[in-house]
């Protein structure tokens, strides 16, 4: 449960793998049913970001343990374009996402911490955990 | 609820449809959809449960039927994304919704004004916007000797409109008492208008002054719908055409200013375009149709009149207003 | 796409679920839901698809789950009526952007004007919103000998305040030349402001003159945010303080006028409440933290060093501002 | 088919049966499986409206035939208070959804024709169809 798991993210088919560690780290760690299976939506829409807009990065995946709570720490990293105004795109109802609820606000409502770094022309960081509850 | 609650609620009404295959369990579904609702449980978490309760309810279930459940899980996830979005956009809708409520609040107490009741003349006004707030505008003044009228329509609809119906409020309450005839008003609005509105907007407008001591109604306009003059000797409605362009269009513009005699029993109708562009089933309203309405309801109090009117028509849209909707009925 | 096609996609994607239970399978699910989303297809036909695919491609299945699946359907139609809001929400609520969006164009045509520079004063401006509309507002005149500088914060956000800021511009426009002392200044525009604005709005405002013949900033408060003043010979950060009523408390209100001698290398920092109650994770900032992030840019243009600042707070509060944003520098 | 069937509102019940009939007459009408629920919740909003607002009252199922194309009508009518800003009620996303996305509105994105009619202190008569595809 102490190992640290990556997924560079290169192609699509990145994306399924990305979504199977997800899958099988939230399992081990108790993560109900449900749970897991939006751990796995949320990882894909953040490994798609990499794949749509930065063509590289990488998905790390990994339990954590906080003040004796355990949860699940995803870590999206590309050194893509960066994004101009971070306001906007975390903004609810904002046209990219078409009503799809997705993209960065979704996989936000949806976990317990959710961190964006994003420079110009340098890439995008991105920390989101989920609590077990 | 707590979820074993709502689990075991869940499992009684299958058990009871699988069995007996009744409305009234159907019933109770929707009651538990409805309060599933009420307390924010997305689609995906339904569709876990009823999993959860066809495991237990139906022995040797096809662990193909059970793969088949989990890939709809799958999809619906994707369901429960858009769902939360809706909670939150509805959550900035409620807060929109307020402050426009306040806005539109402030932009009623600004333009909401004494109504004259002297002369000898009778008003009635109403005026709705088709959102909250309102880009139409109407402002009387009475002294001594005149009532003055002014009702306007900024082009456009909704927040920018009422900004800028604000303006032409400020503007009007600032002008000097010496240029208060029709055509002077006019085109000192012109001007401010011109010089401090984004110059996608325009607005229309029309002022009459009621001279009692003379009887005579003189007026201009601005580019504005034309209002009705009812002549009572000749019991007919006319037209009240008056040329002029609209404020904000050019830098100077000069407006002509008509005169009309008033005898007792005449009425004049003032109007913005939202009440003859009403949109119905069988097309637009004529103007012609509006003034058969005020004339079937002419002899009651002019607030009847307007309010009338104004009843008739949400009703021939079905309670759709497409315009922000201004009558005045002035009867002498 | 039609409804045959999104069928037997459908029932590739679950047999091929069900024969080999892999992620790829699933995330194939995960982008039909997608793709079902953005044809607005609801959640109850996604149900209803499900139930005619397991009919079609699970031999002999169980008719209580057949029947249970009937009920789930059943369930999720209030589901539907929920996503069909959502719809018709996200519509509206384009529709309100959109005005907001003009609205807040008008009103940063109204605000935006030339930042002086002459007189050897370096300005830097920076102004956000929280939402789209400001209720913060500044403006700068110049003229021969002097340039003054107004920083107005109308209490509260959003679209009252963004109206009550449009009439604060008209009002200072409208003041005549002759009363452009600091002191007058606000006492005038408190007059206009207990007039004209509803009774819950206030506004704070702070008026400042650089009259450069005399190295002098005189200056006056109507109980606005207190700024810095950046003393040069000592190398300090001091409070510039004034004291005053906000506007629109009481029909008269006297503002003292305050005093500073200028010297090469000061500076003048204004700023709404938005910039010092910046809360971030370890709570609000201290006014000396903003005063560190200064001094940090202190060296470079005034335009870079607020540009920095609000980048820097930005930051610290994860992006979201909950109070309109405004800060001016004048580096003497 | 040409027959008109009404059942009149007094208890929570009575609901029941006027969804019972509304299934069975769009299911003989031919609707699909999906529409005949929906239908069915339809008219359970409007039984439940009267129930909850006007007391008693009654509603009216029958298939109809309008230039050829066939058509399902619901008719729902009541002696009640009446609706006292017919705009507000329709408005969408007003806040006695509370996001349930029902009542009035609800009914009104559902059907193809949808007519409301009231008077303070009279009642309240709606109309609404759903054409068959
Ligand atoms: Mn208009
Ligand atoms: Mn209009
Ligand atoms: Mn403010
Ligand atoms: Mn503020």
């Amino acid at each position: 449960m102490e190992t640290r798991s990556s997924v560079p993210i290169n192609n699509e088919w990145d994306i399924v793998q990305a979504r199977q560690l997800g899958r099988q780290i939230s399992r081990e760690m108790g993560f109900g049913h449900v749970d897991q299976a939006r751990i796995t939506t949320a990882i894909s829409e953040l490994a798609r970001n990499i794949y749509l807009y930065a063509n590289n990065g990488e998905i790390t995946i990994e339990p954590i343990v906080n003040l004796g709570k355990k949860g699940l720490k995803i870590t999206s990293r590309d050194k893509g374009p960066g994004i101009k105004d971070i306001r906007l795109v975390m903004q609810d109802g904002y046209t990219t996402s078409g009503g799809l609820g997705a993209g960065l606000p979704g996989v936000k409502r949806l976990m317990d911490i959710f961190k964006i770094d994003s420079t110009l022309e340098k890439g995008t960081n991105i920390v989101a955990i989920k609590w077990l509850r | 609820m707590d979820y074993t609650i709502k689990l075991s609620q869940y499992e009684r009404m299958l058990a009871q449809y699988i069995e007996q295959r009744d409305e009234r369990a159907l019933y109770k579904g929707q009651k538990f959809s409805r309060k599933m609702l009420e307390q924010h449980v997305s689609p995906e978490d339904v569709v876990s449960m009823h999993i959860e309760v066809v495991k237990r309810i139906i022995p040797h279930v096809d662990q193909k039927v059970m793969d088949s459940l989990e890939f709809l899980l799958e999809v619906m996830i994707g369901y429960g994304f858009a769902y939360r979005e809706h909670q939150s956009l509805r959550t900035r809708q409620e807060q929109l919704d307020a402050e426009i409520d306040i806005a539109a609040n402030i932009q009623k107490s600004l333009v909401e004004g004494e109504i004259p009741s002297g002369h000898g003349v009778d008003i009635g006004v109403i005026s709705k916007p088709a959102k909250k707030m309102s880009g139409d505008y109407y402002h009387f003044v009475q002294d001594d000797h005149s009532i003055s009228v002014a009702i306007a329509d900024v082009v456009g609809k909704g927040i920018p409109a009422a900004m800028c119906m604000s303006m032409i409020k400020y503007a009007m309450d600032s002008l000097p008492d010496y240029r208060k005839q029709p055509g002077d008003v006019l085109s000192s609005l012109n001007h401010v208008v011109e010089q401090n509105i984004d110059p996608s907007m325009f607005i229309t407008m029309f002022y009459g002054v009621y001279h009692a001591d003379e009887n005579i109604f003189s007026f201009a306009s601005a580019g504005h719908e034309p209002g009705f003059f009812y002549n009572h000797k000749y019991d007919r409605f006319e037209e009240l055409v008056a040329k002029g362009s609209v404020l904000g269009l050019r830098r100077h513009s000069n407006y002509t200013e008509y005169r009309l005699d008033i005898e007792p029993g005449d009425m004049i109708i003032l109007l913005s375009d939202g009440v003859t562009e009403c949109r119905t089933e069988k097309g637009f309203l004529e103007r012609g149709e509006i003034a058969d309405i005020i004339r079937s309801e002419m002899h009651s109090p002019a607030q009847r009149i307007v309010d009338q009117v104004y009843y008739n028509l949400e009703m021939l849209q079905d309670f759709v207003l497409r315009d922000d909707f201004t009558l005045i009925v002035l009867k002498f």
